[in-house]
Parts: C-alpha cells; sequence; structure tokens
C-alpha cells in the first residue's frame, strides 16, 4: 500500500490551463460557423477531446497519479467505445 | 480507514490514494451513465444529420457558450483550491470554493433562462408543437432536455458537495494534510465540467 | 416439430442437430471423467492426493484451442445458415401480417383481410411484419421461424410449405395478458383449393366505377385522393368549379356529369388550367356507355356505400380475441347477450350500473379505459383508428346478441 | 446435535454498539454480510414460492390457479426479485462481504460506511419493489426487461418497480467500487496477485462489470420513467426514437450482468474443488485471465438477445462471432475444474457435492447456450422456454448451486456450528434431481416450439409440462429441507474449530466466528499460495 503525496501544482500552471482552456472554446465556435460538412463533428470532438485531456490530466492530477489510475481511465474509454461501436453495427447496417 | 477522507476511524488506517481510486471509479460510472444518453444521440445523429443541424440552431449558442465559459472558470476555481489548501491558505481556499459555487449558481440560473423561453416557444418533451416538427427535431431536443436535465442535476449535487467542504474546511475538519473530501469533490466538479465539454458543441455547434 | 422438409426448417435443423451433437458428446466426456476421478480418487482409497500438480500448459493450451476450433465452425454454420432465412425466393408471394394486442391480421395484395394466414403449398411466401402497438414476434415453430414486429418498422420471414396442413402461429414477445392467446395458423392449401380460396376473393366489393378507373389505368395520373399528380386528382368532383381552356380561352365551369363524359370521351377539347394536353381520348371502344356510366356516378360520389360488415370487423381487428362469443370470460367481458345486459362499471372512482346502449357502446370502443367493467383490468386499447361507419357497424352489431 | 452454547461468539458479541443498532449501524463487512444473507435468503424464498405458483399454473392448458394477468404479475416479479434481490448480489454481496477482506487479510473494506449505504440502497429498492405489487395500479407485468413499448403503456405499477430497480442497480455499483479498491489497496504483505484465492480474482473481475456496465441499467431505467412521465418518445420510431435502441441498452448491461451472476459462483468452486481434493487448483493463472476475459468478452455479447428483434444482420453476424468468443474461457475453468480432480484425495462433502452439481448444470447451461449462440438455430429457439430452462441452468443451477455450495461451505465458519452432513447430502440429491427434471422439461417443450411467458398453451405441449411441475416440487422439498437443515446447524449443530475442511486460504487461520479485528492486533503475513496444503489438517468436528 503505497501514498502517493502530490506536491502542490502552481496556480500559474493551472490559469495557464485555464486560458488555454478558453481560447479552444472560441475556437470550436469560430469553427463550428464554418461549413466543413460531416468534418464539423469530427472537429468538434477531436477540440472538446484536447480539452478533456487538459482537464483530466492537469486540473484533476491524473499526471500525478500511479499507473493504475491511468489503466482505469484507459479501461474505461475501451469500454465506452464498445459500447458505441458495436451499436452501430446494427443502426448502421439495419 | 476513511470514506472518501471522512473523519477516519483509526488514525493508522488512512489511506488516501484509495479514497482518490475510489472516487475515479465512481466517476467512470458517471461517464457510463451519461454515455448511455451520448449512445442514443449519435445513433439520432446517424439517422437525422440534416433536422439535428436545423434542431440545432434553434438552441441559442449565447447562453451555450457563456454556459461553457463559466463551467471551465469554476473548474479553475477549484483546482486552485486543492493547490491552495496543499499551501495552507485556508482563507484563499474558502474564497476559491465560494467563487466555485457562485460560477455553479450563475449556470443554473443560466440554464433556466434558457429553458424558460425553450419552453415558452413550446418546445420540450411530449409537446405538440414538437411533434408537428417532425421526428428528427423531436429526437433533438427530448434528448437535449434529458441530458441537459441529468447535467443540471449533477450540478446541483456538485455544487452541494462544495458548499459542504467548505463548511468543513471552516470548522477545521479538512485541513492541508487531510484535505481528500476537497479533492474528491474536486474531481465531482471537473467531471461535471467534463461532460458539459462535450455536451456543448454536440447540442448546440451541430452544422 | 410436425415438419421438417421445408427449407427454412431443414436450415435451422441442421445447425440444431450439429451443435446439440457436440454439445451432448462434451457433456458425455465432462460428466464421465468427473464420475471416474471422483470415484477413482475418493478419500477413503486415496487418503493423501498422488499429484501436486499445478498446470500444464500443454494441455491448457489443447483444451483453449481445440474448443476455439470448435465454436468457430457452429459459429460458422450458424450463419450460413441463417443466411437463407433471410434471402426470399425471386418468386415469393407477399403477404403483409399486422400484429395488434391481441391478434393476427393477415391482408394480401389484394386486400383481402383475414385472421388466418391461407397460403398456397410449394409457394415461398414472403410476410412482411407490421405491429400497430407493442412488439409482437410473429413465429412458425413449423417452419423454425420468428421474427418482432416492431411499431413504425417494417420487417420480414418467408417460408415455403411443401405439404398442405395447418401448422401454429404464435407471439412470441411478450406482449401483455393476452400475449398467450394470439395464437392462430398458417392454413396450407393445395393449388385448387387454393384458387378456389382466392377466386371466392375476387368478387370485390368495388363499385364497377372503380374497377373501370383501375382496369383503364386512369389512376395512373389521377390521384383519387386530392394529391396533384401528371393529370387532375379525381377527388371529390361533385359541384366544385375548375377553370378550363376551350378553344383558347378560360373559362370556368362546374364539374358534372355532362363535363365528365365530355373530358373522357374527348380530353383534348377542353384542358384544365395548368395541365398539359396528354390524356387519350377514350371511345366507345375502351368504355363502353355503361361503364362510362359508372366511372361519372363513381366520381360523382352517387355510388353508395356499402354498409361495413360487423361480424367481419370484430374479427378483423382482434376485438373476438379477447372478448368471446360463447359466454367464456377470461381477459374481458363476454359479448354473449351484450344487447341486453346491464354491466357495473367504475367510473371516476365510483361504481355504477347501467344498462348498456349505443352510447355507451361508442364510449367503450373510443375510450375503453374511462369506465372499466368492474372485476376487468384497464387494458383494451381504443378502437379510434376506425372510421365512423365501421364504429356504427359493430355496435349495430352488438346490440342484436 | 448438541444444545450447548458457544463459548466463543466472535463478531457476534463484539460491537461498539450493543442490540439491533449494533447490526443496523455497523460498518463492519461480517455484519453487513450477514445482513445481506438474510435478506437474500428471505427474497430467495419468495421468489421460490412464486415460481412453484408458476410452475403449478402451467401443469394443465387453461386457467388452473390464477388468471393470465396475476400470471404476468407474478413472472414479472419473480424475475425482479430473483435477478435484482437475490442472484446479482448473492454472492459477491453476502460471501463477498463476508469473505473478500478475510481472504486478502484485511481488517475491513475500503469504505466501511459506503458498505452500509450499499446495503441500505440494497434494502430501499427491495422494499420499493416489494411495494410495487401492493400498491396501486396493480403489480407491474412487464416481464424483468421492461421492454418499450409495453412497459412505457401498461398501467400497472412500473415506476416504482423500476425505481427499485434502479436502487439495487445504485447498491451493486457501490459494492464494486469497493471491493476494487479493497483488493488494489488493502492486501497483507506478501498477498501478491500471484497468491490471491480464485475467488477473490471472480470478485475483481465481477466489481469491474458491476462499475462499467450497471450505470448503463441506471440510464435505461430512468429513461422509462421519464418516458412514462412525460411522454416524449425516446423510443417511439414515429417521433425519432428506436424501440430496439432500448434493448441494446438494456442488454449493454444485463448481458455483463448475467456475468455478475456467475463469475463469482465459478470462483466459489474454484475454492472448494481444491479443497475438498486437497490439490492445487489446476492452472491458476489460465483460471484467473479467464475470469478477467470473462469478465471482458462478456461486455461485447449483449445483442445475442436480439436476433429475432429487427436488429440488422451485420450486427447478427459481428454478435454471433463474438457470443462464440466467450465459450471459450468458460470452457476452460470447466475442464480446469474437472483436472483439479485428477489424482486427489476427493472428499464427497455437502459444499463439494454441491460444486460437482454445479460443474453438470453448468456444462448443460453452457452448452445450451451455444446453440442460443449461433444465428441460424437461435431463430428457432428464441423465447421459447428452451432459454427459460438454459438461464435457469447457468443461473440456478450454476449461481444457485455455487450459492448453496457456498452457504454448506462458509456458514460453520461464520457462525460456527457444523450442520448434519446425511441430511444434507439428501437434500442435494432431491435439489439436483428435482432441478434437472424441471429445467430438463422445460427446455424439452422449448424445442418443441412453446413459447416463454405463455399463460396457456395448446394440448401438445402439456405432458413436459407436467413433468417440469412435478420436477419443481421435488425440487421446493428438497430446498426447504436444506434451509431446515442449515437453521438447525446454525442453532444447535455442532461447534467447529477453525479450520473443519482442511482449506489453505486465510479465513480458516482465525477463529470460527471471526472476530470483530479478524486478525487482531497484527496484520497477517502471507508466506504461501492459497490452495498449498502442505501441513494443512482439517479440524475435528
Amino acid at each position: 500500500m503505497t501514498e502517493h503525496k502530490h506536491e502542490p501544482v502552481p496556480f500559474r500552471t493551472f490559469i495557464l490551463i485555464w486560458f488555454a482552456l478558453l481560447v479552444l472554446t472560441v475556437v470550436t465556435v469560430a469553427v463550428s460557423r464554418v461549413h466543413l460538412g460531416a468534418w464539423n463533428i469530427w472537429v468538434a470532438l477531436t477540440i472538446a477531446s484536447i480539452k478533456s485531456s487538459l482537464v483530466v490530466f492537469i486540473f484533476m492530477h491524473l499526471r500525478q497519479e500511479s499507473k493504475l489510475f491511468k489503466i482505469g481511465l484507459l479501461t474505461l474509454l475501451i469500454i465506452v467505445a464498445i459500447f458505441i461501436g458495436l451499436t452501430f453495427t446494427d443502426v448502421l447496417y439495419r | 480507514m476513511i470514506i472518501k477522507g471522512l473523519l477516519p476511524m483509526s488514525i493508522e488506517h488512512r489511506d488516501d490514494t484509495g479514497a482518490r481510486f475510489g472516487m475515479w471509479l465512481f466517476l467512470y460510472t458517471e461517464v457510463i451513465l451519461f454515455s448511455g444518453l451520448f449512445i442514443l444521440y449519435s445513433v439520432g445523429l446517424a439517422k437525422f444529420p440534416q433536422q439535428f443541424a436545423e434542431a440545432s440552431h434553434k438552441l441559442n449558442i449565447y447562453f451555450g457558450t457563456i454556459n461553457t465559459l463559466v463551467l471551465l472558470t469554476s473548474s479553475l476555481t477549484i483546482a486552485l483550491a486543492i493547490t491552495a489548501i496543499q499551501k495552507n491558505k485556508i482563507k484563499l481556499t474558502l474564497n476559491l470554493c465560494f467563487v466555485t459555487i457562485f460560477l455553479a449558481i450563475v449556470f443554473l440560473i443560466n440554464k433556466y433562462f434558457e429553458w424558460s423561453a425553450e419552453i415558452g416557444h413550446g418546445i420540450y418533451p411530449g409537446s405538440e408543437h414538437l411533434a408537428e416538427m417532425g421526428p428528427g427535431i423531436t429526437a433533438f431536443f427530448n434528448l437535449y432536455y434529458f441530458t441537459a436535465g441529468l447535467h443540471g442535476f449533477h450540478i446541483l449535487i456538485g455544487g452541494t458537495l462544495i458548499a459542504v467542504v467548505a463548511t468543513l474546511i471552516a470548522k477545521g475538519k479538512v485541513t492541508s494534510d487531510r484535505y481528500t473530501l476537497l479533492e474528491n469533490s474536486a474531481l465531482y466538479w471537473h467531471l461535471v465540467d467534463l461532460v458539459w465539454i462535450f455536451l456543448f458543441p454536440l447540442y448546440y455547434l451541430i452544422l | 416439430m410436425n415438419q421438417l422438409n421445408n427449407p427454412t426448417a431443414q436450415a435451422v435443423d441442421n445447425v440444431l442437430i450439429y451443435i446439440f451433437g457436440f454439445s451432448l458428446l462434451l457433456l458425455l466426456g465432462i460428466t464421465v471423467v468427473t464420475i471416474y476421478f471422483v470415484v477413482k480418487y475418493r478419500r477413503s482409497k486415496c487418503p493423501e492426493p498422488t499429484s501436486q500438480v499445478e498446470g500444464s500448459w500443454l494441455l491448457e493450451t489443447i483444451w483453449t484451442v481445440l474448443p476455439i476450433i470448435i465454436v468457430m465452425t457452429m459459429f460458422w454454420y450458424g450463419w450460413s445458415n441463417y443466411v437463407g432465412l433471410r434471402e426470399i425466393p425471386a418468386d415469393a408471394m407477399e403477404v403483409k401480417a399486422t400484429a395488434r394486442m391481441w391478434s393476427w391480421q393477415f391482408e394480401y395484395p389484394d386486400g383481402r383481410k383475414e385472421t388466418k394466414l391461407y397460403v398456397p403449398v410449394n409457394k415461398p411466401v414472403k410476410v412482411l411484419l407490421y405491429s400497430t402497438d407493442v412488439l409482437h414476434s410473429f413465429f412458425v415453430p413449423a417452419f423454425r421461424i420468428k421474427r418482432d414486429t416492431v411499431p413504425n418498422m417494417e420487417s420480414y420471414v418467408w417460408f415455403q410449405a411443401p405439404e398442405t396442413g395447418s401448422y401454429d402461429i404464435f407471439c412470441a414477445e411478450y406482449c401483455g395478458v393476452g400475449h398467450a392467446d394470439m395464437t392462430t395458423s398458417v392454413e396450407v392449401l393445395s393449388e385448387e383449393d387454393y384458387a378456389q380460396w382466392a377466386s371466392s376473393a375476387t368478387v370485390s366489393a368495388d363499385p364497377r366505377g372503380l374497377i373501370v378507373l383501375n382496369e383503364q389505368g386512369c389512376i395512373g395520373c389521377h390521384s383519387l385522393d386530392g394529391t396533384e399528380n401528371i393529370g387532375p386528382s379525381l377527388f371529390e368532383l361533385a359541384g366544385n368549379p375548375r377553370e378550363i381552356e376551350k378553344d383558347g380561352k378560360t373559362i370556368e365551369i362546374i364539374i358534372d356529369e355532362a363535363y365528365l363524359q365530355r373530358a373522357i370521351r374527348d380530353p383534348d377539347a377542353e384542358i384544365t388550367k395548368g395541365f398539359d394536353p396528354m390524356m387519350p381520348a377514350y371511345d366507345e371502344e375502351a368504355i363502353n356507355n355503361e361503364d362510362l356510366q359508372a366511372v361519372v356516378d363513381y366520381l360523382l360520389g352517387k355510388v353508395a356505400e356499402e354498409e361495413p360488415d360487423g361480424d367481419r370487423l370484430m374479427v378483423e381487428n382482434g376485438c373476438i380475441g379477447c372478448h368471446s362469443l360463447d359466454g367464456s370470460e377470461s381477459i374481458a367481458p363476454t359479448f354473449k347477450g351484450i344487447g341486453q345486459r346491464e354491466v357495473t362499471i367504475e367510473r371516476d372512482g365510483q361504481s355504477v350500473t347501467i344498462k348498456v346502449d349505443a352510447e355507451y357502446l361508442r364510449r367503450a370502443l373510443l375510450d375503453p379505459n374511462a369506465e372499466i367493467v368492474k372485476g376487468f383490468a384497464p387494458m383494451m386499447p381504443a378502437a379510434d383508428y376506425l372510421s365512423a361507419e365501421e364504429i356504427d357497424a359493430i355496435i349495430k352489431r352488438l346490440l342484436q346478441e | 446435535m448438541t444444545n450447548e452454547p458457544l463459548k466463543y461468539t466472535g463478531f457476534y458479541s463484539e460491537s461498539p454498539r450493543p442490540g439491533i443498532l449494533g447490526w443496523l449501524l455497523s460498518t463492519d463487512h461480517k455484519r453487513i454480510g450477514i445482513m445481506y444473507l438474510v435478506c437474500i435468503v428471505t427474497m430467495f424464498l419468495v421468489a421460490m414460492c412464486l415460481g412453484l405458483a408458476l410452475r403449478l399454473e402451467l401443469i394443465a392448458p387453461g386457467p388452473t390457479i390464477m388468471g393470465p394477468q396475476t400470471y404476468n404479475a407474478t413472472f414479472t416479479v419473480h424475475g425482479i426479485i430473483m435477478i435484482f434481490l437475490f442472484i446479482i448480489p448473492s454472492i459477491p454481496a453476502a460471501f463477498g462481504n463476508l469473505v473478500l477482506p478475510i481472504q486478502i487479510g484485511a481488517r475491513d473494506v475500503s469504505f466501511p460506511k459506503l458498505n452500509l449505504l450499499s446495503w441500505y440502497c440494497y434494502i430501499i429498492g427491495g422494499i420499493l419493489a416489494v411495494i410495487s405489487i401492493f400498491a396501486g395500479g396493480g403489480a407491474p407485468d412487464t416481464g424483468w426487461t421492461f421492454y418499450v413499448p409495453f412497459s412505457t403503456q401498461t398501467t400497472t405499477n412500473v415506476n416504482l418497480a423500476v425505481t427499485g430497480a434502479l436502487m439495487l442497480g445504485f447498491s451493486s455499483m457501490l459494492t464494486g467500487i469497493n471491493f476494487v479498491t479493497t483488493i488494489h489497496r488493502l492486501r497483507a504483505e506478501g498477498m501478491g496477485w500471484g497468491r490471491l484465492p480464485m475467488f477473490v480474482w471472480t470478485l475483481y473481475s465481477t466489481a469491474w462489470i458491476q462499475i462499467l456496465a450497471t450505470p448503463m441499467l441506471g440510464i435505461t431505467l430512468i429513461l422509462i420513467v421519464l418516458e412514462r412521465v412525460f411522454g416524449a418518445g425516446l423510443f417511439d420510431a414515429a417521433r425519432g426514437g428506436d424501440p430496439i435502441l432500448y434493448q441494446h441498452l438494456f442488454w449493454i448491461y444485463s448481458h455483463p450482468a448475467v456475468y455478475i451472476m456467475i463469475l463469482p459462483g465459478m470462483g466459489v468452486i474454484s475454492e472448494i474443488i481444491p479443497t475438498f481434493s486437497r490439490k492445487p487448483l489446476f492452472g491458476y493463472w489460465a483460471m484467473a485471465f479467464s475470469s478477467l476475459a470473462i469478465a471482458f468478452a462478456g461486455s461485447l455479447v449483449w445483442a445475442h438477445h436480439m436476433y429475432a428483434s429487427g436488429m440488422s444482420d451485420f450486427a447478427i453476424l459481428v454478435f454471433s462471432f463474438l457470443t462464440f468468443i466467450v465459450a471459450i474461457p468458460s470452457a476452460i475453468k470447466v475442464f480446469n475444474w474437472v483436472s483439479t480432480l485428477y489424482k486427489g484425495s476427493i472428499q464427497l462433502a455437502p459444499p463439494m457435492l454441491h460444486a460437482l452439481a454445479f460443474i453438470f448444470n453448468f456444462a448443460i447451461g453452457g452448452l445450451g447456450g451455444l446453440a442460443l449462440g449461433a444465428a441460424a438455430s437461435d431463430i428457432h429457439l428464441h423465447d421459447t422456454t428452451f432459454v427459460v430452462g438454459h438461464f435457469h441452468y447457468t443461473m440456478f443451477g450454476g449461481t444457485g448451486f455455487a450459492f448453496f455450495a457456498a452457504l454448506h461451505y462458509w456458514l460453520p465458519k461464520f457462525t460456527g456450528r457444523m450442520y448434519n452432513h446425511k441430511i444434507a447430502v439428501i437434500s442435494w440429491g432431491l435439489v439436483f434431481v428435482g432441478f434437472n427434471v424441471t429445467y430438463m422439461a422445460m427446455q424439452a417443450v422449448g424445442v418443441q416450439g412453446m413459447p416463454r411467458r405463455y399463460y396457456d398453451y395448446l394440448p401438445e405441449f402439456m405432458p413436459l409440462n407436467v413433468v417440469s411441475t412435478v420436477g419443481s416440487w421435488v425440487l421446493a422439498i428438497g430446498l426447504v429441507m436444506m434451509f431446515v437443515n442449515l437453521w438447525n446447524g446454525i442453532r444447535r449443530g455442532h461447534p467447529v474449530g477453525k479450520n473443519p475442511w482442511g482449506s489453505a486460504t486465510l479465513e480458516w487461520t482465525i477463529p470460527s466466528p471471526p472476530p470483530m479485528e479478524n486478525f487482531g492486533e497484527e496484520d497477517p503475513i502471507v508466506t504461501k499460495g492459497p490452495y498449498d496444503y502442505k501441513g494443512v489438517v482439517a479440524d475435528e468436528y
């Protein structure tokens, strides 16, 4: 049973990340006004993924946690992808 | 032994990492909960791409964007609160918690105005006006209301949780070397933010 | 399990026999080995274990790889036979099956409706499946076919019966209180019998005028329901004004018998505004005077609609599925003697006893769960999809009981 | 039989609070486990009576003892209670709580208060489910699957039942979170992953499914309630919904839930067979990884419940393929159990009899599943009583027998007294024979084409239905005998020592019943594997 004590993350880091998140929000709104057809949704999802990784790794301190936490998150994402993906084997080919 | 950092039964069984890990596991369950709605959404989008875009136009993008900024900022303040408590700046921690709660309330008020406007237009689950607009648009708004409603419910819980922790901080029960409860509440709050990060483009920005 | 030599049943049975056979073999093997070990190494004979082996990579690899191979053959065999259940022979006849709580209705391409599925022997039949309320499932054990009927979605099954006879149809998806009673049958008739059955159906109830319109292909350009097509619609013509172009001038006329006769015999003389002169003229060779009169009468609505048949409606719409005609009561009150009955109903939480009359029956049909006959559960679907004439016919028929 | 009081009563008498509150507010894993056990067995008996009534109704065509509406409500409630209130919590919540912390050398689970909270969720869920039977509107009649659109249209008390199921899901989820954290964080010194008893491995796999699948049930049930309240048309094709999508969401949880039900049972069997053969479990790592493999692959196969639903043929191809994949780890487990017997020293004690019956029943259930996994044969068997027989073979013949095995195996440990072995063997025989007669006949009549959930049936199905009903009586007599015998054993059986069976896992190294702190002041240091029987001697009793 090993204890992981976090070093405090400097205020500056958090504020920088916050700023990046604001910029990304503006970008995603701006991009959505450009017509890219089906690509719109993928661009929006990509930006959302970048934003959420910033939140998960920095705000939620996942960067500082042990491997266990990261493997757990990976498992979760795989499972969610499977749930959505396999549902689409029905929906897309019906 | 602690429940999410609550009062320990005996000091030698304290396991902060375990408590955080438990909280992460709980967050996984929340993600799956929302993923059920995202499955419905993605299937709807695949079936009715035009109608979803059309329905998305009816949503007010300003409300959506402002709420996004509000939530991102509240995420920042609660993250800062952890650094503050680690540095034993109790006063600052408390203030940051209050700002977070304030932003949560702003978010809900915003949501209230947004929804009343839409309901005023006769757009709500089961309404006849909605039924007239055809299946695609109905599906979009049903999902929008249920997803955003569930998310709003989480905001409510998260805000309450942070308020409780703030009281405990003020009472000195959550301190600079026993702050897992604050950390876990912050984790929960970030999750609420994460869900919105996906909800926002999917519902407000489809073109 | 009475019929095995039809194509769909064979496809399924091959797989069943293959898998059940292998399963039996494996089960026997496992059981025999277990019993042998238990007897041979029982504690009274072997007080201490004679081996402390913890595993064997070789054995474990063998019994990982072997089952993989076995089940993959099962998978593939199962799939390739399933494909046969979905691929319909080109010469299949189509029948629409509509499931509702708790009866089946089969509709033939000529509009004939039946509660049993009559099909000719040796002819592939494609059954299109619909549901009006909840999920049901069309299941014929003899043909090993099953498919859910989903509201607002179309699906299908097909089968081919090589022998005449009667085969059960079940509803296999739970659908409420009458689920177990939702049974009917496939009646496989010999070709002569089927032809006779089908011809009795072609004595069409349609008025002569409509038959002529269909035969002459008028419907191809002129709709009957008001939608504008290549030609003007034939919907509700009588007495309506119409702008026509005659001799280069636009004039307005009132549609009447004489106009319609001219429009059929010499269509190019007067062209309805907004349409092109392209309709062929129908002389006496094509449509004789008698038929012409029938068409015109039909278009002007002079043909009396035949009154719907109450008995038939009650069967077609599945009323009989829950309301018996012989006095037995399980799910719902019987129809026997309903015309002279007094019933105790619960309305807004109060019990009232009333005499059955036309008004009550109408309420019971259109909003069945507002007043519930004492002792029964509120579960009847509203019959609001029927036309006013049809409702009247059912009420009339019930009051005669 | 003796009736002398036990000299030592362990956690029954050592409690910071006396009396009933000492139980209701206890955060001790053993007390919570006992509370679960009592509720679960009660619920089992209730649902068993409902099942008997169903069988009795089916003894002849036409109405016999109840009307169709009652019949539908009865099988619905039978299903809800058996699945949500009995099988899902049976082994993980009751025996998992009792045994897991001791087996890994911990004093308690990671979050004891959360553990108590999940028991309360269970109780509230149970109460709601029971109220839904009697409250206005009538007992729910949707079947435990709550398929739309029927479940959104019926006037019966679906909302309450669904809320109950939601609470039970929450309970199961919290238990899962607790177990995963406990297994990661609280293993005693020396308790490496290679020394975990197989029961712990299976609980670990189960807990992950509970975490990653149960919320999907939550959202699905919430949507049913919202649909009933707002009538939004979420699953109505005319309003942009999709009724088949409901089935996807439902089975995304409910298929993995099948593995929540069976995996811990497999764990119990993996404990009992080595103990009564005095031989290490054959292929430890294969067994451990096959548990994880079942948990993972079990999440990929949900739509094999939907071949006839109107789903796309491509999906049937994919899901049929994946379904056969999940058969492999189960097969490995069966082969390894049988190999463990080889050259052992086999004692046919009551737990071992139940374990061997498990292997037989589970083999039938599993092999029957192959016919349901193949696309063509499933079309005929789907929604017939073959399916009912099949899942009773896995859930009752499998998990049920594993639960009985666990009762006979661990109850002496946690009560300190031994039941009568002779009666235990006789009752086992009755249960085994009654079970197989009941459900084999049910499978056979399903192959003939009798649909499930049928209150009435055609006369040609009668003979096998009679056989099945008679079998259910034998089964019921055996079960009553078994529970009476266990109850008598708890009340006045012989006191037992630490280790009546000669097992090598940690729970047998502490007194029976265990003390409040499990291992006392000193945490244990583990130096050998869970199936190392060298020097382990069974106590006389």
